[in-house]
């Protein structure tokens, strides 16, 4: 097991105090496990509160700041985070407007923050919760899609617009509108090794990869040999165009997320992103903003994922508003 | 008649068998989910045990309930808030009898797993726990024995199924072959309640 | 070879393009191998100009931009950059107010950027150059030590200086100061693999690590079975204060970067920072800023670097400063 | 008396030895080294033979300043600009006569490996080209044979050697025991000047 940890058990506690001790900005509740933005309550907004499983970093505590979330919950290594938590996080952000979960499509995420949304508003907290499956690689209906690289796009733009004192129904609808403007499809070069398990959490032999995978370590659809990045690219574009988003303008511009899964170098992720550049503009779909880096990752697992968000200029401008988080930022 | 004591041994089998069992659960959950299934039981059975030393609850319905809400607390993910969810209504449908009859148990459990199922909104044979707790807690009219082995049975059955819900449903066909981690840990559950009742 | 790549030869190529594509702000000219701040010379500034091997991605070339380098020069996959680079990038951004060369110590990257400076100076440029050393992992004199982490302070602290407009004698002078001021400590738990080469530089059996390596892939000094988290950062820490800075208040505050070696994911190096930062405390070295995150890479090594710079007031206001790079963004 | 034709076949054969032996140079720079020393010196002959092929340059000396300004130009690492300086050197050494004799070259070399120790600050026992040009180029006194075949003996006895220039110092008592790639490229130099004098 090649790994930079003190124990299995201690992992997510240790990074936190890791995270409290880099950020003095971010008040860290190490013991409950919620990151919150210190002034969080201070402008009076609605507060923007998302969770999941650990093990995907900077997701989601590396986005909690100014313009982004307003407090995150960080669950064990790839399991959802419990409802305690979501709960306190909600409690800590409220300052009477209201507070929006954003919430990837899991069984576990859905079902906990449920619980949480339910014991909020018994407490006369008012919530609303959206759901983020931007996932094209999983078969079957848009309801049972996974969350992944979208969550992103989702928390960054609704951020924003909880910056700017939008009311709750209506970052509520932005987060919404985003979140089916969006799609994903990931790569595998190599699985991953949970600190749990200690071995990788599929066997995939040199040379070959695996298409449409998600970000907990499952194996994806299909194994097919190794190929060129440009290949890649191609699949993985056309993959997310052939499934037509809910809504954003059907031919208007794109946000792109070009993600890495945690373990391809910034090097090979930059000659992917030219690919996929490349295939973008072949199929005539012009690019309005990237961003190359890892954001949503799968621990230590090579490969990489692409998003796509149909943009309009209200959502472009959401997207350009300052933002300043320890993984995101910029404009201010 | 069933009394608190009854259902703490229960509670304290369950923890032992999952101890025990952990890493089998992890390894079942890698190549068709995400290898956790075997931590978040532990690290939930483990504060239920803790919780039901410190707080000693006296009625067979309030175990159960703060069982639940246990798991719940501490588990997180998928399977969190469904085992929390079957504990704490088959412990709300006991009430706050201080013994209870086994009949009374088994339609207190039949009203827990129903719960799993509409929180989940899932049905036997998309490849869940409800495989193993459906054909189990039916065989509870037979016997606790029988019972135990229904579930065994019933998470084995799901090798060949193709699943439906959960992380496993992300796999279409490549789901098949693989046994359910949750179905596994169920018929765990159900395998503690018979060996408690003798 | 799990690589996403086109071909080992079109690597750098490739990403040179990915970068293109994604920062416009950039002007990246593939076929030369020079990406240049778009601006550079606009402000009337000192021009800062760095380079060296691929395969350490954000630097250098993440770092150029407002507040930081103002070209820099990426060579092969850890093959230093050639003369022609840096002569390129070095009349790419003079201002009439001369340029610094940043170099890690290495015999390529001083060759080079010493014939660079050479032919600059032939054509009437006025170039300083800095050498960075700061990796106490290699035994003899300081002038032996290899650059490593530290290349991010002092591009930062000298680019700020730049920026506000200091003559080249004072951001050659600060940028010393820093080299001076700053040690660097490496560990491995896994080889990285070159595309060229395409398997491991190294055999690490799971279970060992590599203490005192470099950003290469060379091996480290020693072989250790593998510890926590904790002992490591111990390990590392004091191997840092144990060779003591040429300059900077010796009980002062440093500035610490805990860097990702690539593929240690992010969860990990969060965990091991708040080591470091205990470490630290327990021998009364207060940390007045740190930053955690893979900054100076080595392919998709696993494992982590420590970085200390004894930084005074002038340092801090200077790290504090404003800079917009791709990797590196705070204060505006 | 050597004319510029023998200079450009010496640079044809280094690049075909270069070729050929790519792979092995990156394999021994690999437990020393960085891993790269084939594919550097692959790229900078390809490009001298390129070159050469293109502007022909007329006289010895021009054959070997512009093949070393080519490698400077395309290499990079350490051996770009040692290997250009040799060559370079070497090239000024012999200045713009249009033949040249067999003691000429062999002083002309004397002192291209001299400016390499100077540039380079390193001397034989470093554990680095050095160690096969140096004893090479003496031998030359001898026979071009006696040259390839000290520089070839000189590489070798480099694996016993501990690093004190290059990235395999950076290993200390480690780098023992390993063939320094830049006296095994070296060998392949003098080996092709061997070569082609026949
Ligand atoms: N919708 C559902 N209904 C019933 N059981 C489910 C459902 N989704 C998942 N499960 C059960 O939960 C188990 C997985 O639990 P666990 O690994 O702890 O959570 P997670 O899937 O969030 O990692 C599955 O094996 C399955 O038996
Ligand atoms: N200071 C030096 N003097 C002479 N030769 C050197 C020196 N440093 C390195 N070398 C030679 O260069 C070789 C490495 O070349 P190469 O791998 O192409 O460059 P790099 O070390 O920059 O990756 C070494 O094997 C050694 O023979
Ligand atoms: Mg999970
Ligand atoms: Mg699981
Ligand atoms: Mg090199
Ligand atoms: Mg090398």
């Amino acid at each position: 097991m090649r790994m930079l940890i003190n124990s299995p058990e201690t992992v997510v506690a240790d990074a936190l105090r890791g995270m409290a001790a880099a950020h003095p900005e971010l008040q860290v509740d190490v013991e409950r496990r919620v990151v919150v933005r210190r002034d969080a309550r201070a402008g009076g907004r609605v507060g923007l509160v998302s969770g999941g499983g650990s093990g995907h970093e900077p997701l989601h505590g590396g986005f909690v700041g100014y313009g982004m979330l307003s407090a995150a919950c960080p669950g064990e290594v790839f399991t959802s985070p419990v409802p305690d938590q979501m709960l306190r996080a909600a409690t800590a952000v409220d300052a009477g407007q209201g507070v929006l979960f954003v919430v990837k499509n899991y069984t576990g995420d859905v079902l906990n923050f449920e619980m949480a949304a339910e014991l909020a508003e018994e407490e006369g907290l008012r919530i609303e919760r959206v759901l983020v499956n931007d996932d094209v690689a999983v078969p079957g209906s848009p309801a049972e899609r996974r969350g992944t690289g979208a969550t992103l796009f989702v928390e960054k733009i609704a951020g924003a617009a909880a910056e700017e004192g939008a009311p709750l129904e209506r970052v509520a609808a932005l987060a919404r509108r985003v979140a089916e403007s969006s799609r994903s499809f990931g790569v595998a070069l190599s699985a991953c090794t949970t600190p749990a398990k200690g071995s990788p959490t599929f066997d995939l032999p040199d040379g070959e990869l695996e298409l449409g995978i998600g970000i907990h370590g499952e194996p994806g659809r299909e194994r097919r040999p190794m190929m060129p990045a440009r290949e890649i690219a191609r699949l993985a574009v056309d993959a997310v165009l052939a499934e037509p988003a809910e809504a954003g303008p059907a031919d208007g511009p794109v946000l792109a997320l070009v993600n890495g899964m945690g373990a391809t170098p910034l090097l090979e992720l930059y000659g992917f992103h030219a690919e996929v550049a490349a295939v973008l503009a072949e199929r005539g779909v012009p690019v309005a903003r990237a961003l190359v880096g890892n954001y949503v990752t799968s621990l230590d697992m090579a490969g990489c994922s692409v998003t796509l968000c149909r943009a309009d200029e209200e959502l472009l401008r959401l997207w350009d508003a300052p933002v300043q988080t320890p993984a995101l930022r910029w404009g201010r | 008649m069933r009394d608190a004591d009854f259902f703490r041994r229960w509670m304290a089998a369950t923890a032992a068998a999952v101890e025990q069992e952990a890493d089998r659960l992890t390894e079942l959950d890698s190549p068709i989910g995400d290898a956790d299934h075997g931590v978040n039981m532990l690290r939930g059975f483990t504060a239920v045990r803790e919780v039901l030393d410190a707080e000693g609850p006296g009625t067979p319905g309030a175990v159960l309930r703060l069982a639940g809400r246990t798991l719940i607390s501490t588990v997180g993910g998928a399977s969190g808030p469904l085992y929390g969810t079957l504990l704490r209504r088959t412990g709300k449908e006991l009430g706050e009898a201080a013994e209870v009859s086994d009949d009374a148990l088994r339609e207190a459990l039949y009203a827990g797993v129903g719960a799993v199922a509409q929180l989940g909104g899932s049905a036997p044979g998309d490849k869940t726990m409800l495989d193993a707790l459906v054909p189990g807690v039916a065989a509870l009219s037979t016997s606790y024995r029988a019972a135990g082995d229904a579930a065994q049975d019933g998470a084995q059955a799901t090798v060949p199924m193709l699943a439906r819900k959960g992380r496993a449903r992300y796999l279409g066909e490549r789901s098949i072959g693989h046994q359910d981690p949750g179905a596994t840990s169920a018929a765990l559950l159900l395998g503690a309640l018979a060996e408690v009742a003798g």
